[in-house]
C-alpha cells in the first residue's frame, strides 16, 4: 500500500465532502490521510491516529537522504531537550515550545524545498529551521539571548531572518508572515529567480485575517508558496473545532481556490512529497499548495503549560503509537534502508555536536546595551551577527543543494 | 482586608461584575478551559458557562468586533488580548474605528472593554511587551486606564466595565503576580479620570503611570536620602487626563519630570508637557523633562532590556538635574 | 421551470466544481444560477446573464407583497436619481454611489427578513435601507449632511445606525461590520431575542481579513447571520477576477464551511427567498449562510467614476436585458399578478412622496457646530435624532410586521 | 520650470523612480487601469505593465504585507492605500510590526513606503479624512512625512522611495489639485527629516506640517498687517524631526505656537513641547501653544468640518494671545 498524500486540485478536483461512514473506516485503517479525521478532535480516544501505520518510500529518496531526514529529526527532537534543559537551569530567556510528536511535519516539509528558497518556521518549527541550513548552535544562542545569536540577542525562539539564505523570521502575529512571503515571491518573479516559498501556520493561526489576506493574494496572483497548516489538535489550549466549523481545515483551505494537499503529519515522508510536488507545481505557475499536515502536540503550549484541557491517556496514545521518530525507524529499519547501528552511529555523532554547541553557548555573553540597542534606522551600525555566523547551508544530500 | 494580588484584583473585579451585572460576559482567547494565558479568567468557566465566557478562534477583528457589536446592542462585553501587542493586528480597526467613533457619529454607546497585559520586564521580546497607549490616546473616543496596584486595578476595572464609552485597560505583566495589596470586600469603584498623588513632595513632581509608579516611587525614596521632597503622581487613567491635578502640581512644584516606559517620541510625556504649558507656564523653574524608554522595539536579551526600561538611577539622575535647575 | 436559487449545504451537500460545459450549457439557458456562470466576468459579452429570464414566484408571496416589492424597488431607483440630481446641484456633499441595475438584491434580501431583525447596509444598498424601515426623507437629508439626518450631519450615506431597530450602519472599512454584526446576534442570544441578522458585502469587500473573521466566528458559534455577497463585477475598477481566483466567490464561501446559495441576484424573488429561507436555518440554530448574489452594477464605483475600465456594450446588455425592474414588471403583469395601471399608480405616489421629501430635505439646515462637535464620550449632551426622526417602520406587508 | 500641481509631482516622481530603478515597483487597490482613486497613478499601467503597477484584492495587510516582504528582498515597493484611514485595517500591524521592526529585530533593512491621501477639507467624514500621523511617530522604527507642495511632495517622495528604512507618506488630498508650485525637471530630492522656514520672522515662530503650512503662513500675513513678525516653519518630515530647527527657532523668537490639523490629545505638538523644553526652556517668554482639530472624529457637514478644521482666524487669536504674553 503506497500512502501518497491525498492531493485535491484547485478546480476540477473532489473537495472534501463529510464521510458517514468515518468511524467504521477508521477502524478498518482505511481512512488514511482523509480530511475527516480530523473531526477526531473532538474524541477522546484519538483512536484513529492509533491506527499502526507505515511510512512510505515512493518518494524516491536515496539512502543517503533517508539517512540525513532521520539525523534532522533527532537532532531536532535531542536540541529541544537540550533547550528543556537549559530552560530549567534558567539559562534560557523566556519560553520553550516544544515540536514534540510532531518533528516529522516540520523537517519532512522543510526538506521538500531547496536551497535558495524560503523559509518561514513559527515557533515549533525548530526542525524546519535546522533542516532549512540553521546551527543547532545559533539556536541555542537565540534561546539564551547571547549577543552571537542570530538576532543578536534582540529577538527570541525562530525570530530572526536573512532573505539572503531565505530565512524569514516570524514576528508573533500569528499569520503576518503569509502576506510577508508572498511579497519575497513577488521580489523573486522580478529578478526572475527560481524560488518558491514554505510558510507554516498553526490550525489556530490559520484563522487570522492577515493568512486569509496574504494566501488569496498569493492565490491571485499565482506565486509558489507552500503553506503548510500544522494541525495539531490545539491552538494554546484551544481545539481545532473552535477555530473552524468541524475542525475542517481542508475545507478551509479548498475555499481559497488553491491546491490542498492533506497528509499525514508524522509520516515524514508524505510531508517531504507533498511539499516537493507542491513547490514543483508552484513554480510550474500553478500557484500555492496548502498542505493540511494531521499532527498531534504531545507538550503543551510552552513549558509552563500542564496541558490539564487535554483528554486522558490522549497524549500516551499519540506517543506510543504515533511517534514520528518510531515510526521512521520502524521504517528504516523494517525496509532495510539501514541497520539500527549506523542510527546509533547518527545519535552518537549528533549528541557530540550538540553536547558541544550547549556548551559554547552557555559560555557566551549577552549583548552589550551600547552595541545592540542601536539602528532602528540605517544609522551606519550594523551590530547583527551575519548569516555566515549562524548558516551551516542546507543538508548535503537534499535534492538541488 | 485581605491582601491580594494585581492578578487576583482583576479577576475578582471580573466576576463581581459579572454577578451583579448579566449583560457582562468575557470574550477571548484560551480565557475558558484554560483560564487565560495569565490564568487571569481561571475559574470562570467553570463559575459561569461557555455562553458568558467566550472562547475565539486567533481572530482578534473578530474577538472585538464582536464585543463593539455586542456593546452597541446593550451588552456590556470585556474582550481580553492574550497580549496587548496583537492590538496591532485586525482589532486595532475595530476599537479605533467601530468603537471610538460609535457615539459621535449616531449616539450609539459603545461600551466596551478591552483588557490586556501590557509592558517590558518580562523578557518577552518585541512582541510581548507593548506599551501601546498613545495609539489609542491619540484617537478620540477611547478611554484609557493603566492601574499600578492590585487596589485601583480592581476598581477601575469596575468603573470601566460600568463605563458608557469604550475603555482599553492596560495590565501590566510584571505587576500581576508582584504586587499585592490591602483589597475591600465590598463593591467599589475608582472612578476613571483621577489621577493620585502616591507621595507627597514640594521641590519637583514626577508625573508617571503603571508600572514605572513603582520605580518612581523608588526613585522619590532615594531623592529624599539628600532631603528632596518629590511628589509622586500616578495618573491611573490616561484618557481622561486629570488635567487639574497636573496643573496643580506644576503649580506647587515648580518642576515637573515625567516617566513613563513607553517610547519617548510622540509618548504621553508630551501631552503632559503641552498641558502644563498651557495652564502653568508661569510657575515654572524649570524644563519639563522626560524619562522614558529610548525609541526601538523592546528588546529581548535581559542586558537590553534592562536598558531599555527606566530604572531608578535613571529617573535619580534625571530628578537631580531638574532639582539643580 | 422553478427558479429557486441553488443552495450548498455546509456539509454533505455537493460543493461546486468547474464546469467544462460551461458556454454550451450557458448558451442554453440552462445553468442559471450556476456558480460557473461568475467566471463570465472575464468575458467580454457578458452573454451568459443576458438569457431571457423570469422571474419565479414560488416564493409564496401575496399580490399585497408582490406590490409592496414593486414599490420598493421603484422607490430606490428613483431615489437614487433624485440624489443624482441634487448632487448635481451640488447640494450632496460628497459622493454618490448607485446601485442601479442590483436593486433587486438589496431590496429582495431585505424583504426576507423581519423588523427587528439587524440589518447592516453598504453604500450601494439604499434599497435595503429603504426596505428595513428607513424613510426616504432621511436619505435625503443624510446625502445632503442636515442636521435633521439620522446621523445629524456627522457621517453619510448609509452610515447610521440604531440598534433599537435593528440598523446598524457601516463604518467605510469593508468587512470590518461582519463581526459586528456577529456581535449583535451574540447579544439576541443572550436576551433570548428571535433576532437574525442581514449584512451585505460586496465581492472585493470578501477579501478583507476582518470579513473572514467575522464570518468565521459567526460560523463557529452558528449565529443566524445572512451575510450576501453582492458579486457585482467590480470593486471599484476592479473585476472580480483580481479578488479570488477565478472570480469565484461561491468556493470561497464554501470554505467558510457554512451553507451558501447562489442566486441571480436580478430576480428580487429569488433574493427573498434566499435570504427567507437562510434566515430560517439561523433561527433554527444551523448557523450563517453566505448567498452569492450575481448582479452587475450599471453604474460606476460613484457618480465621478466614468467607467472607462469596462468592455463596450457590457453595460447597455445589461440594462436591455437584465434590468431588475424590468424583469419584475413582465413578471407582475405576464403572470397577471397586477396591472400596468396598478404599477402605474404606485410610481404616481412615490414620485409625489419623494418630491415631498427632497422639497422638505433641501429647505433645512446644516448642523450647528455648538451642537454637533459633542459627546464622544457621554457628556450628557444627545444632540442625535432619535430613530423615531427618520423611521417608518417595516413594509406593512413584509412577513411578521 | 514648468508648474505643476502636487498631484502630478507626486506622479512625476514615482514615474522618474521607476525609470532609474528597476527595484520599484506600485501595488495597492485600483491603481492599474483606473489609475488609482485620486488618479495619482494614472498612465502608469500603460508606461511600466501589470508586473510593476500591481492591483490587489481590497486586502491591505496583503498590500503592506507584500510589499514588505519584497521590500526585505531587495526590492523598493511603493505601497498605496486609497484612503490614509484604512491603514487601520489589517495593514496596519504589517507596518508597525513587521516593517517598523525588520531592521532593529535582525538587521534586515525593510525600505517600502506607503502612501496615500490624509486630511480633512474634501467632505469626506470619519473615514476618508484622516490624520493617523501620530500612531506612526509613536511606533519606533517608522519615518513619517507630510509634504505641504508639489515641490517638497516630489523631492520627499524621492527621498523616501530611496530611503533604506520605511516611510510613511502623507500626501494631504486638499493640496492635490489646488497646490501648484514650479519643480524642475532635473532629478532631484529634499532630503527626510530637515523642515524649512517659509516664512522668516522674529517675534514668533509657528510650527505646522501638511495643508496647515497654508492656513499658517495665512495667518502670518495677516498677523503681520498689524505689525508682527511671524516665522512660519513647515516640519516636512515628522520622523526624522528636524529638533536643530526647532530649538533654534524656540532659542531666536522666545515664543511658539504649533498649529496642526490632527486632533489635540497625544498630537505633535506636546512632543513639539517637550522638545522644546528640554533644549530650549530658558529662552522661552511665553507658554508654548497649540493650535489643533478638538478631539472628536472628522465630521462630515461643511458646517461641521469648518469649525473642526484649524481656520487662519484660529490661528491669528491664539498668536495674539501668545504675542501679548
Ligand atoms: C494574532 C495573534 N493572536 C494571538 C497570539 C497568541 N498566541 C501565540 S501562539 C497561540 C496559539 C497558536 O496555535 P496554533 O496556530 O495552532 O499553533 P501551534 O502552537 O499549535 O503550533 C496564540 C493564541 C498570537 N501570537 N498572534
Ligand atoms: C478596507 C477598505 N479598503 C479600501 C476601501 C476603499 N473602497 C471603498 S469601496 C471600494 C470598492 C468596493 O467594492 P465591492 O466590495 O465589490 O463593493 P461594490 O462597490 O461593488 O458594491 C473600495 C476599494 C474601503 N472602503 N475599505
Ligand atoms: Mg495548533
Ligand atoms: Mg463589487
Amino acid at each position: 500500500m503506497l500512502l501518497t498524500p491525498r492531493h485535491i486540485k484547485a478546480s476540477g478536483g473532489k473537495p472534501p465532502e463529510a464521510d458517514k461512514d468515518h468511524d467504521k473506516k477508521a477502524k478498518g485503517g482505511e481512512l488514511y490521510g482523509h480530511y475527516a479525521a480530523n473531526r477526531r478532535v473532538l474524541d477522546k480516544s484519538a483512536k484513529y491516529f492509533v491506527q499502526k501505520r507505515k511510512t512510505s518510500n515512493d518518494a524516491g529518496l536515496s539512502k543517503a537522504q533517508l539517512l540525513e531526514l532521520y539525523r534532522l529529526l533527532f537532532e531536532t527532537r535531542r536540541l529541544e531537550e537540550h533547550l528543556v534543559a537549559l530552560y530549567r537551569q534558567t539559562q534560557v530567556v523566556g519560553g520553550v515550545y516544544r515540536s514534540l510528536g510532531q518533528e516529522a511535519t516540520a523537517v519532512g516539509c522543510a526538506y521538500g524545498m531547496r536551497d535558495g528558497d524560503y523559509l518561514q518556521p513559527l515557533i515549533r518549527d525548530l526542525g524546519a529551521t535546522l533542516t532549512h541550513g540553521v546551527m543547532p548552535l545559533a539556536m541555542l544562542r537565540q534561546y539564551m539571548a547571547k549577543a552571537t545569536g542570530p538576532s543578536g540577542g534582540r529577538d527570541l525562539n525562530t525570530h530572526f531572518s536573512d532573505p539572503n539564505v531565505g530565512i524569514l523570521g516570524p514576528v508573533s502575529m500569528l499569520g503576518a508572515m503569509v502576506p510577508v512571503l508572498a511579497g519575497c515571491l513577488l521580489a523573486s518573479r522580478f529578478k526572475k529567480e527560481d524560488k518558491a516559498g514554505l510558510v507554516f501556520i498553526g490550525d489556530g493561526g490559520s484563522s487570522t485575517g492577515a493568512f486569509y489576506e496574504g494566501l488569496n493574494f498569493a492565490a491571485v496572483q499565482k506565486l509558489p508558496l507552500v503553506v503548510v497548516i500544522e494541525s495539531n489538535h490545539y491552538a494554546y489550549s484551544t481545539p481545532t473545532t473552535t477555530q473552524v466549523p468541524d475542525g475542517n481545515l481542508v475545507r478551509r483551505a479548498y475555499g481559497f481556490g488553491v491546491d490542498v494537499s492533506h497528509v499525514d503529519g508524522n509520516d515524514v515522508l508524505a510531508c517531504y512529497e507533498a511539499t516537493k510536488l507542491a513547490r514543483e507545481r508552484g513554480l510550474a505557475g500553478e500557484g500555492p499548495t496548502v498542505i493540511v499536515s494531521e499532527t498531534y502536540r504531545r507538550k503543551g503550549h510552552a513549558e509552563h503549560d500542564n496541558q490539564a484541557y487535554v483528554e486522558d491517556n490522549e497524549i500516551e496514545a499519540w506517543a506510543k503509537d504515533n511517534d514520528p521518530l518510531d515510526r521512521y525507524i520502524e521504517f528504516l529499519v523494517k525496509g532495510k534502508y539501514t541497520s539500527k547501528k549506523a542510527l546509533e552511529k547518527i545519535r552518537t555523532e549528533v549528541e557530540a555536536e550538540l553536547d558541544a554547541a550547549r556548551d559554547q553557548a552557555v559560555a557566551e555573553e549577552q549583548p552589550d546595551a551600547q552595541t545592540h540597542l542601536q539602528a532602528v534606522f540605517d544609522d551606519g551600525n550594523t551590530p547583527w551577527p551575519h548569516y555566515e555566523t549562524w548558516w551551516r547551508g542546507g543538508p548535503t544530500h537534499r535534492e538541488g543543494s | 482586608m485581605p491582601e491580594i494580588t494585581f492578578l487576583e484584583a482583576v479577576n475578582s473585579a471580573l466576576k463581581e461584575e459579572m454577578h451583579a451585572d448579566e449583560r457582562v460576559f468575557l470574550i477571548g482567547e484560551d480565557i475558558g478551559a484554560y483560564g487565560g494565558a495569565f490564568k487571569v479568567t481561571g475559574g470562570m468557566l467553570d463559575e459561569f458557562g461557555p455562553e458568558r465566557i467566550i472562547d475565539t478562534p486567533i481572530a482578534e477583528a473578530a474577538v472585538i468586533g464582536a464585543a463593539a457589536g455586542a456593546a452597541m446592542c446593550g451588552m456590556r462585553p470585556v474582550a481580553e488580548l492574550q497580549f496587548i501587542d496583537f492590538i496591532s493586528c485586525g482589532g486595532f480597526d475595530q476599537l479605533v474605528t467601530v468603537a471610538a467613533k460609535s457615539r459621535f457619529r449616531n449616539g450609539v454607546p459603545c461600551p466596551l472593554v478591552v483588557r490586556g497585559p501590557a509592558g517590558g520586564g518580562g523578557r518577552g521580546g518585541p512582541f510581548h511587551s507593548a506599551c501601546p497607549e498613545m495609539w489609542f490616546v491619540s484617537t478620540p473616543g477611547i478611554k484609557v486606564v493603566f492601574p499600578a496596584t492590585a487596589y485601583d486595578a480592581k476598581g477601575l476595572l469596575k468603573s470601566a466595565i460600568r463605563d458608557p464609552d469604550p475603555v482599553l485597560f492596560l495590565e501590566h505583566k510584571f505587576l500581576y503576580r508582584r504586587i499585592k495589596d490591602e483589597v475591600p470586600n465590598e463593591d467599589y469603584v475608582v472612578p476613571l479620570g483621577q489621577a493620585l498623588e502616591r507621595r507627597a513632595g514640594d521641590e519637583m513632581t514626577i508625573i508617571t503611570y503603571g508600572a514605572m509608579v513603582h520605580t518612581s516611587l523608588e526613585a522619590a525614596e532615594e531623592l529624599s536620602k539628600n532631603g528632596h521632597s518629590v511628589r509622586v503622581i500616578d495618573l491611573r487613567t490616561l484618557v481622561p487626563l486629570d488635567e487639574d491635578t497636573i496643573v496643580k502640581a506644576a503649580i506647587e512644584t515648580s518642576k515637573v519630570m515625567i516617566v513613563h516606559e513607553d517610547t519617548r517620541r510622540g509618548g504621553l510625556a508630551g501631552e503632559i508637557a503641552a498641558v502644563i504649558n498651557e495652564n502653568a507656564f508661569d510657575y515654572l523653574d524649570g524644563p519639563i523633562l522626560r524619562v522614558t524608554a529610548p525609541d526601538t522595539p523592546v528588546p529581548y536579551a535581559p542586558s537590553l532590556e534592562d536598558a531599555f526600561l527606566p530604572q531608578v538611577s535613571d529617573i535619580v539622575t534625571k530628578a537631580n538635574e531638574l532639582l539643580q535647575y
